[in-house]
């Protein structure tokens, strides 16, 4: 008789669940919202503030070319190359500035710990796909430009199931 | 002028008109003639308002409007219709298809996904369609070694036996393809096909994880075939007739089910081992053989035995209802013809228009076809429900169950009947009629 | 100064040192690094090495005692009754992990047994280090050179694996294993075992 | 004549009766490892775990990075749990370099690593649905689990590889609503947590797939090492997490899981409830957490870990997951050794498997909570 009462439970748990709302997030139509506007980082008190890891930005203004992100991806996906920029700062001699190749970074945000000067932060912007490897490769103006998403899906919980809202 | 047509050549022009012309008498000659001879002249036309309708009138109601009805009444009785469209093949496509979006919604719902969303916009309502253009337009790959006339028949004989399975199903009073006096023994003898094709398939296509679905196929529907027939003799027992139809009719005033609910029970269970439905889903188990006795169709041939099997879902559901649900009997709820169109016709303004004939289909009739859709679409529903909760099980327990539960409750729903029937309860001659 | 993750103030510096990271500065022998003395010894980890050295005697040295830690290191020859002494007295029921670490300054590879215990609710914490010594070649041909040693897989079964993967990372050859074969990499591997500092990664 | 054969290849005598089934790294019964089975008839022979199809050498990259480098590497061979395998690596250096972690990092990391442990168990318990064909016990979990992957995003920024625990607390504080959101979606989860129970747990084919299959006696358990929801559903109660507690997991009240049967249906339950237990941990966090405070120790830049060693373990979804780092007063550690659950698990699949029918093979198998990445390394 366990059988029997199993199978109609199952049933009915079944059944029930026909009135639960759908769950699934509607990729390009609906886009979750994230916690602030990309991951960073204070050197100061040497603790990040919370936000999503996506595409990196570089703050020209603020980027002095001393190469501790290029060290610091170095061991870990050897992603960030120096290469030469055209404008000259005043604080960045060399001339040099980090370009970031996506198709090996794994976004794990180290690089942006270990800038001094607040010029290397991260975004929202997780829609890197491109048709070579080669356009994966961010030169340091493309990633001046701070990205502008639609994300404004959260997820909302109510009596009838949770839904992405 | 010279951009839309670069180089126009009277010469070139004239050309393809003959060359068109040559083909429609080409087509026209050899296929068109034919066809028309052997409508009329095989097919046997009915008598209207007394004269019979030769060949040579049958074209005359394009003059003569009010001759229309009663013809396309007529065709309404040919075999022909019968098979093709109404309660034949046609209609159970129809349902089939709709079963496959609806299972597909259904089992999406019933786990909190969305499913098929973006054919046809409005919550995919052309995914069907799009899957057949696609499989229509898939390459049929045969493998090299195969068994090749068997491997293209089993698709086509699958398709085939399910509709023979459809034809023999009554759906409104009169309205059955074949209404053979030893209906419920012809359905017995028509799913004795099924495993045939199955292992005929899956032998033909020379490869592994075929031959292993096909002999689990072998083996759930040879053990499941027993409980089914005995469950059902029950029926026959206190019904006295084999025919499907009379079967209907003895459920006028209360359904089998009330009074053999074991007997449904069991042909539920041995239905859904029949289908190869989730819990007894064996013979295509994905994780242990890739698709089971699927594995090498491709394209169309894949496309034709989902048809088939989804046909032969409808078909089982449609022989629950018959013989447990009272088929098409049920309250009077389609609103009757209304009498004034036939009498005066229709009023538009200052024209009356009276069509004679009019009552295409009788009210009784669409009544019953309502209320065995009804029926059959709940029982349907029901099938699918299991495909969401349950897994599948392992092969012995399958045997286990079907040699086992199955066949001893069988024949406690027989002695059930027969109790009532010796109680002189039911039967022929029994207190209830 | 602000902290920086991985940089210092040269950063050529790390550059070049990072090239080759096996330096030459010989690394201190394990065993006679003695216990730092400000923090006191934990006594209950204390009764169980005292016991066993009294039991062993000069055979077993013990490595370090920490708080839920004892390290003991004992010679191959006579690992396998030390070993089943820890089973049976002082019921350390099953290995966790059997790690080897290669030193090729002091041509020696180190085979570590990290023993723990499930049935004494006493010992739950403790994690009991059982080290040895082997021999290294500096040619390896693993399974017909010196770097042998008796297996364990008699006395704890858990470390089938852990020995089959421990043979063919570094070349341990463990007698009285039922099947010493290859466990992780690929069938036709012919270089000599990758776990071995000797063995360079490509690129670094 | 006997043919030379490549190095590391036998030649095999077959036999008649037994057939050989290679449930090989390309099957959908089983993970990227091979399971070399033995049939006679319906009846398994004998098996020969085969992995190593997915080993990348983590232990020996590991040698070549130096302690922070490693966060991002070691984290790749569960990246759905990494937060449980980033903890003893963090526990052990710590230990090395002698850092005090905050208090609040302690309670974030604890949070972290649950919400991890449900991520990755209902990821295994999906998994172990569509083994048995039963498709809506993969559809559930898989949209549960996006409950608290939203969470751990919102914590550390990535949805699956985190790489938020570091040697010294965790890389950046809890974003402003956290508390709320976690505790909403966190009462959530459990509600739909209980609702397995009557579609998955009590349902009858289930059991009979389950029940008295690959039965683990609690003495064979013991002897073969293993570790976590293999070894607490054999009836012994061992839970790193209460044995030797680390971090703050003392003072937070929680029991640990442990079943009698040693099935495999016992084993598919003990993580199960592993997951309503690591809910009542993670709402006992959220009260007990000190509102504010720092969330990590500043590192001195290229830490040096000293002639020293140390063995930390931690209860991942796979059970004890150990962590011997030995360094020699360089940046980079001189050699990481992971133990994982998983391989220790392993050895019980020539065990359990033998005698057992080919229809409880998926059954069995993945009830052992085996993940082959991790087991390979």
């Amino acid at each position: 008789m366990s059988t029997v009462a199993g199978i109609i439970r199952a049933l009915n748990s079944g059944v029930k669940h026909l009135a639960v709302k759908r769950f699934t997030l509607r990729y390009p139509e609906q886009k979750l919202k994230f916690v602030g506007d990309g991951f960073q980082f204070d050197p100061q008190t040497g603790v990040g503030i919370a936000g999503q890891k996506g595409r990196h930005i570089l703050f020209h203004d603020k980027c002095t070319g001393c190469q501790l992100c290029a060290i610091a991806c170095e061991g870990i996906a050897e992603a960030i190359a120096m290469v030469k920029v055209n404008n000259t700062w005043k604080h960045n001699k060399k001339a040099i500035m980090p370009q970031i190749d996506y198709g090996k970074c794994v976004f794990c945000g180290l690089c942006v710990d270990a800038c001094p000067f607040y010029a290397l932060y991260m975004t929202n912007d997780y829609e890197l796909s491109s048709f070579t490897k080669e356009a994966l490769i961010y030169t340091p103006s493309q990633l001046a430009v701070k990205p502008k998403v639609a994300q404004d899906v959260e997820i909302k919980i109510d009596d009838r199931g949770a839904t992405h809202g | 002028m010279s951009t839309i047509a670069p180089k126009f050549r009277l010469s070139r022009f004239v050309a393809s008109l003959m060359n068109l012309i040559l083909w429609i008498l080409v087509l026209f000659t050899l296929i068109g003639l034919p066809l028309v001879f052997i409508v009329l002249f095989y097919i046997e036309l009915p008598e209207i308002n007394g004269e019979l309708l030769t060949p040579y009138l049958a074209l005359t109601w394009i003059a003569d409007p009010s001759r229309t009805l009663p013809i396309i009444k007529s065709l309404l009785q040919t075999d022909f219709f019968r098979i093709a469209a109404f309660p034949g093949f046609g209609f159970a496509a129809l349902l089939a298809a709709a079963t496959i979006y609806i299972e597909r919604k259904f089992l999406a719902k019933m786990q909190l996904r969305v499913g098929p969303l973006y054919c046809g916009k409005v919550e995919g309502i052309l995914q069907l369609m799009s899957d057949g253009l696609k499989l229509i337009s898939k390459e049929i790959i045969i493998p090299a070694k195969a068994d090749k006339p068997i491997f293209w028949a089993a698709p086509l004989l699958f398709v085939g036996t399910a509709a023979a399975l459809v034809s023999l199903i009554p759906v409104a009073p009169g309205w059955v393809v074949a209404d053979v006096d030893v209906g419920l023994l012809a359905v017995f003898a028509v799913i004795g096909f099924f495993p045939i094709i199955t292992v005929l398939s899956s032998w033909a296509s020379n490869s592994k994880f075929p031959f292993i679905g096909g002999i689990r196929a072998l083996h759930q529907m040879i053990s499941f075939e027993i409980p089914l027939i005995l469950s059902l003799l029950g029926i026959v027992i206190l019904t006295g007739t084999l025919n499907l139809t009379e079967i209907v009719e003895s459920q006028q005033h209360y359904w089998w089910i009330i009074f053999m609910p074991i007997g449904a029970i069991v042909f539920f269970i041995t239905l859904l081992a029949e289908l190869e439905r989730i819990p007894f889903d064996l013979p295509e188990a994905e994780s242990e053989i890739v698709a089971g006795w699927l594995t090498e169709f491709s394209g169309m041939m894949y496309g034709l035995v989902q048809l088939g099997s989804y046909v032969k879902l409808y078909a089982f559901a449609a022989l629950f209802t018959i013989l447990f649900l009272g088929g098409w009997s049920g309250p009077m709820v389609w609103p009757p013809f209304p009498q004034e169109i036939i009498t005066e016709g229709i009023t538009m303004g200052p024209i009356t228009m009276k069509i004679p004939g009019l009552p295409l289909l009788d009210q009784e009739m669409l009544n019953a076809t309502l209320w065995f859709v009804i029926k059959t679409v709940g029982v349907i529903m029901v099938i699918l429900l299991p495909r969401g909760v349950f897994p599948r099980i392992r092969i012995d327990l399958l045997l286990h169950t079907g040699w086992y539960k199955l066949i001893g409750l069988a024949f406690v729903n027989i002695f059930i009947a027969l109790a009532l029937l010796y109680a002189g309860v039911l039967g022929p001659g029994g207190l209830i009629q | 100064m602000t902290s920086k993750k991985k940089t210092n103030a040269e950063p050529s510096e790390t550059v070049e040192e990072k090239s080759h990271p096996v330096t030459e500065e010989s690394k201190p022998e394990v065993a006679k690094k003695e216990e730092s003395t400000l923090v006191p010894e934990p006594t209950f980890e204390k009764s169980i090495a005292s016991r066993i050295v009294s039991k062993f005697g000069t055979k077993t040295v013990i490595g370090f005692i920490k708080p839920n830690r004892i390290r003991i290191n004992t010679k191959k020859e006579d690992i396998l009754d030390v070993a089943s002494y820890m089973r049976d007295e002082l019921n350390f029921d099953h290995a966790e992990s059997v790690s080897g670490v290669d030193y090729p300054e002091s041509k020696e590879i180190e085979v570590v047994y990290h023993l723990g215990s499930y049935s004494d609710p006493q010992l739950a914490k403790q994690i009991l280090t059982l080290a040895t010594r082997l021999p290294r070649e500096d040619v390896p041909n693993p399974g017909k050179d010196s770097t042998r040693m008796p297996s364990l897989r008699d006395i704890f079964y858990s470390v089938e694996f852990h020995e089959r993967e421990c043979f063919e990372m570094l070349g341990v050859y463990f007698d009285g294993h039922p099947d010493n074969r290859r466990l992780l990499l690929p069938e036709d591997w012919a270089d000599i075992p990758p776990l071995r500092k000797d063995f360079r990664v490509k690129g670094r | 004549m006997t043919t030379q054969l490549p190095p590391g290849m036998q030649l095999e005598r077959v036999d008649e009766r037994i057939m050989t089934l290679n449930v090989g790294p390309q099957h959908p019964g089983s993970g990227h490892m091979r399971l070399i089975i033995k049939v006679d008839g319906d009846y398994i022979v004998s098996c020969d775990p085969d992995p190593g199809y997915v080993h990348r050498g983590e232990e020996k990259m590991a040698e070549y990075r130096n302690y922070i480098q490693n966060i991002p590497h070691l984290e790749r061979p569960v990246i759905h749990d990494s937060c449980n395998i980033l903890y003893p690596y963090c526990l052990a250096v710590e230990e090395l370099l002698g850092i005090e972690v905050p208090e609040r990092a302690k309670y974030i990391r604890v949070i972290a690593s649950e919400l991890n442990r449900c991520v990755y168990t209902l990821y295994w318990l999906s998994i172990y649905g569509i083994f048995l064909g039963h498709s809506t016990m993969f559809m559930w979990p898989m949209g549960d689990r996006e409950l608290l992957i939203d969470l751990l995003e919102a914590l550390s920024g990535a949805r699956v590889t985190h790489a938020y625990f570091v040697p010294g607390g965790v890389r950046n504080d809890t974003p402003s609503n956290f508390e709320e959101r976690c505790l909403r979606q966190v009462n959530y989860f459990e509600k739909r947590l209980k609702e397995y129970e009557d579609i998955f747990y009590q349902n009858p084919v289930l059991k009979q797939r389950t029940e008295g299959t690959g039965i683990l006696s609690r003495m064979d358990a013991i002897r073969l090492g293993t570790t976590g929801s293999v070894l607490r559903s054999a009836g012994v109660d061992f839970d790193i997490r209460k044995k030797e507690p680390y971090d703050v997991y003392e003072n937070l009240d929680f029991q640990s899981q442990v079943l009698k049967e040693g099935d495999s249906y016992a084993r598919s339950r003990v993580p199960y409830l592993d997951m309503l237990e690591s809910c009542r941990i993670i709402k006992d966090a959220l009260k007990k957490m000190p509102k504010s405070g720092s969330v990590r120790t500043k590192l001195k830049p290229n830490p040096k870990g000293g002639n020293d060693e140390a063995y930390r373990r931690v209860e991942s979804g796979r059970g004890a997951l150990g962590m011997y780092v030995v360094s020699d007063n360089k940046i980079e550690p001189y050699r990481v050794k992971i133990s994982v659950g998983s391989f220790r698990n392993m050895i019980c699949m020539p065990y359990l498997l033998k005698g057992e029918k080919l229809g409880n093979m998926p059954a069995v198998y993945w009830s052992l909570n085996y993940w082959p990445v991790e087991a390979d390394r």
